[in-house]
């Protein structure tokens, strides 16, 4: 299968990231779409890096990896954060700033 | 259809069905647990593309670690609800999925009507991504421990319940969470704090 | 291979890590109750390297052309080094009060983040660009929860909801900008910005590009890309949105100019067509959207997005002299907002920020302070004498030079709105009666916050007195990213 | 002293009176004090003001013009105009010289005239009083002496900025603070217009000098004139000139009568090349003028309150001043301003005094004060017969020349309505003069008594110009354009005929004890109306030609023009309030409008060449 079948692949992925990331009321669910929009990301430069010579491309999704685990780790401690305060991690919970 | 195809479309329609779980399944652990599954066959397509490293990376530092805290994450918030997370309402899902399917929509577009590169080169070895790493992208590399850094940090400060040295620690038992509020539509099935 | 001399043009960053390394030791060895030398610690150091940026060269390139080191850069260090030691200063009080146990952290990630400032004007790689856009941005959104939200006083009632919003749609951002990245760098092959610039256009490349800078555009709250900045505002610790409200955008603003001028420079054509319309949305919404506010960090707030939308005037203009009149404007600006916070902090300490009934009637309680909130008021209205005009009249001729006299026409109109809500807040200091319960004495501003707040206002008067260094060093800066 | 030391000191000694007031608060707190060191320098700045004019006067000096260089090229010029440099500093010659002298001279007579007026205010507010009037005089005076349209435009905002303090002097009354905005915004509208002007000169010839020859003549020119109009109060940007009647009535002589507004005027006598390049400029600016000129004429005649009467007035000879330079009359305009600023100075301030007697603003609430305050009563018929354009005083000498000007070029429309006007000034004047000081004495004015001599010098001062200073005209034209000899053109006997006209039918209808035939019978509901005050805006249409245009006007002003600006303001704030409906609070709509716009940007970044 060529590239281009990786790419939309990635873009369905990068889709349904999406989705749940607008539509998940738990803010962990939140996260977990958000990761797969990162992992669309990783499977693009993986397949664009068979066809450059250099291993660019995959060093590019080693740091795209770091950046989301970084992403990952501060987001659950907001998310905790938010726990304490309102008793529940429902993301509609933060929002009564507004206007 | 060759090997590649069939192994390409069986690991396509793995992980695409894992990640329609993850971003519907309503209750939190078959998220994450689904999340897994999804990052697991992301690492079988990076061996199909030669990345055998990368492949390794994805399945110990994702499904080992981020996936853990995750869980870890859902564990702590979510166990009054038994893990159940509210349902959104249809026009939400509706909205949501009009957007998503824009976004494939257009990048599909994209991909078709642009003449991709051909030619395939060989992989490179897990030396040459580690000279790569501390020659050509070092500045980057120091840039991205500190933000790791930076991350645990802030992370350990912000998610602490009570601070080092604060004189409000000493005084008795934490401050429990507030009950959760009884929101419309709001489903409990979990036990009643069974702490 | 790397070599010793490559740490040449970064030995500002150095100097910043070391401090923030220094600042980390101390915190390990200094006990409770004296962690309030931590700050002035921060503030010291930051302002060393401050001065020191006028004796150290740190032209040249580094890391095979990963990093260049040149005026442009070196611009935007002073500014984050400026507006960190400035902010270090309001905050001192700040953090002393509300989180005594947690200043060496607050510091540290304040430091985090100045050192992504830092770094990024002279990254020349994608990947380092994104890297430092991240050590920016993500210790942004801790800094912006670290109240937490069982802060007892409740100034700090809304401080999850700030950092978690900033966090989503940094988070979001960030996906789309690393997505917009993977293609860029799958259709040329490297991440290297000079390699990238000599691409053919195509759906896809266009594509990337443009989700790159919409990943980035969040930042410095564009419109449509703007709806965390009020939320965040209104619920961060004052001190940090001040620094918030300048630095980052500013950064931002060097990541774009980066993109726009250097790496995307033969294929920017849709990019200034959406700079444009970025100017539009940002100045109309941001000054409609300021209209009916009460709570002043939210007006302000709103009114920063009809100011980017301003700033951005130079980027649309697409020339060498817009980026350079941007640039004095961002200086311009990040001292007028920087202090205008500031003054919010000073206000109202200890409660939740200033409404603009909290205001009333100040200038009687505080005369300096009105008269400091005044001028910065009138510096972001646009008014002469003071360094607001010079950047909108500098933009506003960048702009009508490149051809753009109707957005020149339209950025007028909308600066007479942007005078109702600004009079608003001058009004609710000056002309209404203080409420008779409240014949307070004056807000008790501590030494360093009230030392902030006068280097600002000192900048404000004096850039406005003479903006002659200023523009001749924005105008370097362009020249200098324009060579590159 | 050299001339260019001379200016300097009349530009900032009262600043450095403001900073002192400023700084010091003892003296500010002091009150009195505080007013008569302002004073002093006021005089001294007059003094400075008068030698430079008399240098200038025995034709042995030259004009002086010294700048320093101030901002870089790299900045703001460039590209065509690399070696632009601006310059800030001072130009004196016989246009600058002239005008410091006559906005100093005011300045100091109604500073003076301030100590007795405001003299019931607290002590702290007198002394910030004092402290807005210095720091007022010197943003005008740096507007006078700019060297270029830069300095000037900075002068300009200054002034706009101490006007705005000053008419909200009293800020407890709510429409003193709503008035001072308006003030503001309608000048900051037309700011914007001064603004663009500089930009497009700048760009196409990299100077902000008015002596350079531009091919955007014309836009610079209108964008010029779109500032005028509202500094200047030209229809329809002169809404805000009437409201701001709300400040202190010597603020009203000092800013809507003789300086401030008459900045826009100046400013066109300054950039008369730049306007000289635009002839289609010179034609709205006439048009413009003329119709200004008429309009609030017509509205000025159904006025109750005095101050409202002389704020129309102003608008008017403003218009006129306008119309002179649109019909390319620099001497014209200019001319009309000096003498405009002594006279109606003049007559604020003995508005001002009569309102201190009788301590109220209405027509109807004075009369006889002929007998009761004689110096006032001798002092405002000078002003009114000066304005009114009787043969020999000030304001007869500048209208003749510009209506002979306008009738020169041809511009018949013009010169129609600048000729029913100055019959409707002549005509207005006297109805004022007549009612306030000859009719029948009302309760409020039985009591009516003169102030102090602090109020009566500026009067007697102010009195001795407004009558004789048109004598001067063929000297003033002549310092810095060709001597303009004074006669009696037919057009302008025309006009003094118009002017004797409107005053006797003044007299008929409200000086005449009985009598006036068929005509006054005629005009007896107006009559009826202007002395019992009581204007009915709806009804007045129905009770004669003129009461009716005049309230038709009236009314159109009030409700058309003045809500056509209200309602753009308040559409404005509407939407801004309808559209926070967008900002949810949630941020998961937040991110759907990121990701939305994402694909807006996206979409356009990859379909954009094809």
């Amino acid at each position: 299968m060529g590239l281009t079948g990786y790419l939309l692949l990635a873009a369905a992925l990068f889709s349904l990231g999406v989705f749940g990331v607008v539509t998940r009321r738990n803010a962990i669910g939140v996260l977990a779409s958000v990761e797969l929009m990162a992992n669309a990301v990783n499977l693009n430069l993986v397949a664009f890096s068979r066809h450059h010579a250099g291993p660019t491309g995959q060093v590019f999704a080693l740091f795209s990896i770091a950046l989301t685990v970084a992403e990952v780790v501060v987001g659950l401690a907001l998310v905790l954060l938010l726990f304490r305060a309102k008793g529940d991690v429902r993301i509609e919970l933060a929002s009564e700033l507004k206007d | 259809m060759s090997g590649e195809q069939v192994g390409f479309w069986v690991v396509a329609l793995a992980i695409l069905g894992a990640g329609r779980q993850v971003v519907t399944s309503r209750n939190l652990v078959h998220t994450v647990l689904w999340l897994a599954v999804t990052l697991a066959n992301t690492a079988v397509a990076f061996v199909m593309l030669e990345a055998t490293f990368l492949a390794a990376v994805q399945v110990l530092l994702y499904t080992g670690g981020v996936l853990t805290l995750m869980l870890f994450g859902v564990m702590l918030t979510t166990r009054d609800t038994g893990f159940v997370d509210v349902r959104s309402p249809l026009h939400r899902g509706f909205a949501g999925g009009v957007l998503a399917a824009a976004v494939m929509a257009l990048v599909s577009a994209s991909i078709l009507r642009t003449p991709l590169p051909e030619a395939r080169v060989t992989a490179p070895t897990t030396e040459a991504l580690g000279a790569s790493f501390l020659t050509e992208h070092v500045l980057a590399f120091e840039a991205l421990s500190l933000l790791l850094l930076s991350a645990v940090i802030g992370a350990v400060v912000i998610a602490r319940r009570r601070d080092a040295g604060d004189p409000r620690e000493e005084r008795g038992p934490a401050i429990r969470p507030r009950a959760p509020r009884a929101a419309g539509g709001a489903v409990r099935l979990g036990a009643p704090e069974a702490e | 291979m790397p070599t010793l001399s490559d740490l040449g043009p970064l030995a500002l960053d150095l100097g910043l890590l070391g401090a923030l390394l220094l600042v980390f030791a101390v915190d390990l060895v200094l006990p409770h109750g004296r962690k309030r030398v931590l700050g002035l610690l921060t503030a010291a150091l930051l302002t060393a390297l401050f001065a020191a940026s006028f004796t150290t060269s740190t032209a040249g390139s580094a890391f095979g052309g990963a990093y260049v080191g040149s005026e442009w850069a070196l611009l935007f260090k002073r500014i984050a080094l400026a507006a960190g030691a400035l902010a270090t200063l309001g905050a001192l009080d700040h953090v002393d009060r509300h989180f005594p146990t947690r200043q060496g952290e607050f510091f540290l990630l304040l430091l985090f983040s100045l050192l992504g400032m830092t770094l990024l004007p002279g990254a020349r790689d994608l990947l380092l660009l994104v890297v430092c856009f991240e050590l920016m941005g993500i210790p942004l959104a801790m800094l912006a929860s670290f109240a937490k939200a069982d802060d007892t006083t409740g100034t700090h009632r809304h401080a999850a909801e700030a950092g978690l919003k900033l966090y989503l749609v940094s988070a979001v951002s960030t996906a789309i900008t690393l997505f917009g990245l993977s293609y860029v760098y799958g259709l040329t092959g490297s991440t290297r910005i000079a390699t990238i610039a000599a691409a053919p256009v195509t759906p896809l490349l266009g594509l990337g590009m443009m989700f790159t800078v919409a990943g980035m555009a969040f930042k410095i709250g564009a419109v449509p890309f703007h709806m965390w900045v009020p939320d965040t505002y209104q619920g961060a610790p004052v001190p940090f949105v001040a620094f918030l409200s300048v630095a980052p955008k500013a950064t931002g603003l060097a990541a774009i100019g980066l993109l726009l001028s250097v790496a995307f420079r033969e294929q920017r054509g849709p990019l200034l067509g959406v700079m444009l319309f970025f100017v539009v949305a940002s100045v109309v919404a941001g000054s409609l959207l300021a209209l009916p506010q009460r709570d002043v960090r939210r007006l302000l707030a709103y009114s920063g997005i009809a100011q980017i939308g301003y700033m951005l005037m130079g980027f649309a203009a697409g020339t060498v002299r817009g980026t350079a009149m941007l640039l004095f404007y961002v200086a311009g600006y990040a001292a007028t907002n920087l202090g205008a916070f500031l003054v919010l902090e000073a206000v109202t300490p200890g409660r939740p920020g200033p409404t603009l009934e909290d205001l009333r009637g100040l200038s009687r309680r505080s005369p300096w302070l009105a008269l400091a909130l005044l001028v910065f008021l009138l510096s972001l209205a646009g008014i002469p004498f003071v360094v607001g005009f010079w950047a909108k009249l500098s933009v506003f001729l960048a702009a009508y030079q490149a051809g753009l006299g109707w957005l020149v026409l339209f950025g007028a109109l909308m600066a007479i709105v942007s005078l109702w809500y600004y009079l608003q807040v001058a009004k609710a200091a000056y002309l209404d009666d203080p409420p008779p319960e409240e014949r307070a004495p004056p807000p008790a501003v501590g030494a360093p916050l009230a030392l902030a707040i006068w280097i600002c206002l000192a900048l404000v008067v004096g850039m406005g007195a003479y903006p002659r260094p200023f523009l001749e060093s924005a105008a370097t800066a362009a020249q200098s990213l324009a060579g590159h | 002293m050299s001339p260019l030391y001379t200016a300097l000191l009349c530009t900032f000694l009262p600043l450095a009176a403001a900073l002192v007031l400023v700084l010091v608060s003892p003296l500010r707190r002091a009150g009195l004090a505080a007013g008569l060191f302002s004073v002093a320098t006021a005089l001294i700045a007059f003094g400075g003001a008068v030698t430079l004019l008399l240098e200038r006067w025995s034709g042995a000096a030259t004009p002086v013009r010294e700048t320093v260089r101030w901002l870089p090229h790299a900045g703001l010029g460039g590209g065509a105009h690399a070696r632009a440099v601006i310059e800030l500093g001072v130009q004196i010659d016989g246009i600058s010289a002239t005008m410091l002298v006559v906005v100093t001279a005011v300045a100091a007579c109604v500073q003076i005239f301030s100590l007795g007026y405001m003299a019931g205010e607290p002590k702290p507010d007198f002394g910030r009083y004092f402290t807005w009037q210095s720091l007022f005089l010197f943003s005008m005076n740096s507007l006078v002496v700019a060297p270029n349209l830069l300095q000037l435009f900075l002068g300009w905002e200054l002034v706009g900025l101490v006007s705005y303090l000053l008419i909200g002097y009293w800020w407890s009354k709510p429409s003193a603070a709503r008035a001072a905005m308006k003030a503001f915004w309608m000048t900051k509208l037309a700011d914007m217009g001064l603004i663009l002007a500089l930009l497009v000169l700048f760009v196409d010839t990299g100077s902000f000098d008015w002596t350079v020859t531009t091919s955007a003549a014309g836009a610079v020119t209108l964008l010029l004139f779109f500032a005028v109009m509202g500094k200047s109060a030209q229809f329809p940007l002169h809404v805000w000139l009437p409201d701001a009647m709300e400040g202190p009535t010597p603020v009203s002589a000092l800013l809507h009568a003789a300086t401030m507004v008459a900045a826009g005027v100046f400013l066109v006598v300054r950039a008369f090349p730049l306007f000289e390049q635009a002839p289609t400029t010179g034609l709205v600016m006439a048009y413009v003028g003329a119709f200004t000129a008429l309009f609030a004429a017509v509205i000025a005649v159904v006025q109750t309150d005095i101050k409202k009467v002389l704020a129309y007035s102003t608008c008017s000879q403003l218009g006129y001043m306008v119309a002179a330079l649109g019909a390319g009359s620099q001497v014209g305009g200019f001319f009309h301003l000096t003498t405009h600023a002594c006279f109606k100075a003049l007559l604020f301030l003995a508005a001002g005094s009569i309102i201190h007697g009788v301590h109220s603003n209405e027509l109807s609430h004075m009369g006889g004060l002929w007998s009761r305050m004689r110096v006032t009563s001798v002092a405002f018929l000078v002003g009114a017969l000066a304005l009114a354009g009787v043969p020999g005083l000030a304001g007869f000498f500048s209208k003749d020349l510009i209506l002979e000007h306008v009738l020169e070029r041809g511009l018949w429309a013009p010169l129609g309505a600048l000729l029913v006007a100055a019959f409707l000034t002549a005509f207005y004047m006297g109805r004022v003069t007549l009612v306030a000081l000859f009719g029948r004495p009302s309760a409020h004015a039985e009591h009516a008594h003169e102030g102090g001599v602090s109020l009566l010098a500026p009067l007697v001062v102010l009195a001795v110009p407004a009558a004789g200073v048109g004598w001067l005209g063929a000297k003033l034209s002549g310092l810095y354009a060709a001597p303009v000899h004074f006669h009696l053109s037919p057009v302008g006997m025309v006009a003094t005929g118009l002017a004797l006209a409107g005053l006797g039918l003044a007299y008929w209808m409200f000086g005449a004890p009985q009598g006036g035939g068929r005509l006054r019978a005629a005009f007896a509901p107006i009559g009826r109306l202007a002395r019992s005050g009581a204007v009915n805006a709806r009804f007045a249409w129905g009770y004669g030609v003129l009461g009716g245009v005049s309230s038709i006007f009236a009314w159109f002003d009030r409700y058309v023009i003045d809500g056509l600006m209200n309602g753009l303001g308040y559409a404005t704030l509407a939407l801004g309030a309808r559209l926070r409906g967008l900002q949810t609070g949630r941020a998961q709509d937040y991110v759907y409008v990121l990701v939305a716009a994402m694909l807006g940007v996206g979409a356009y970044g990859a379909f954009w060449s094809r």
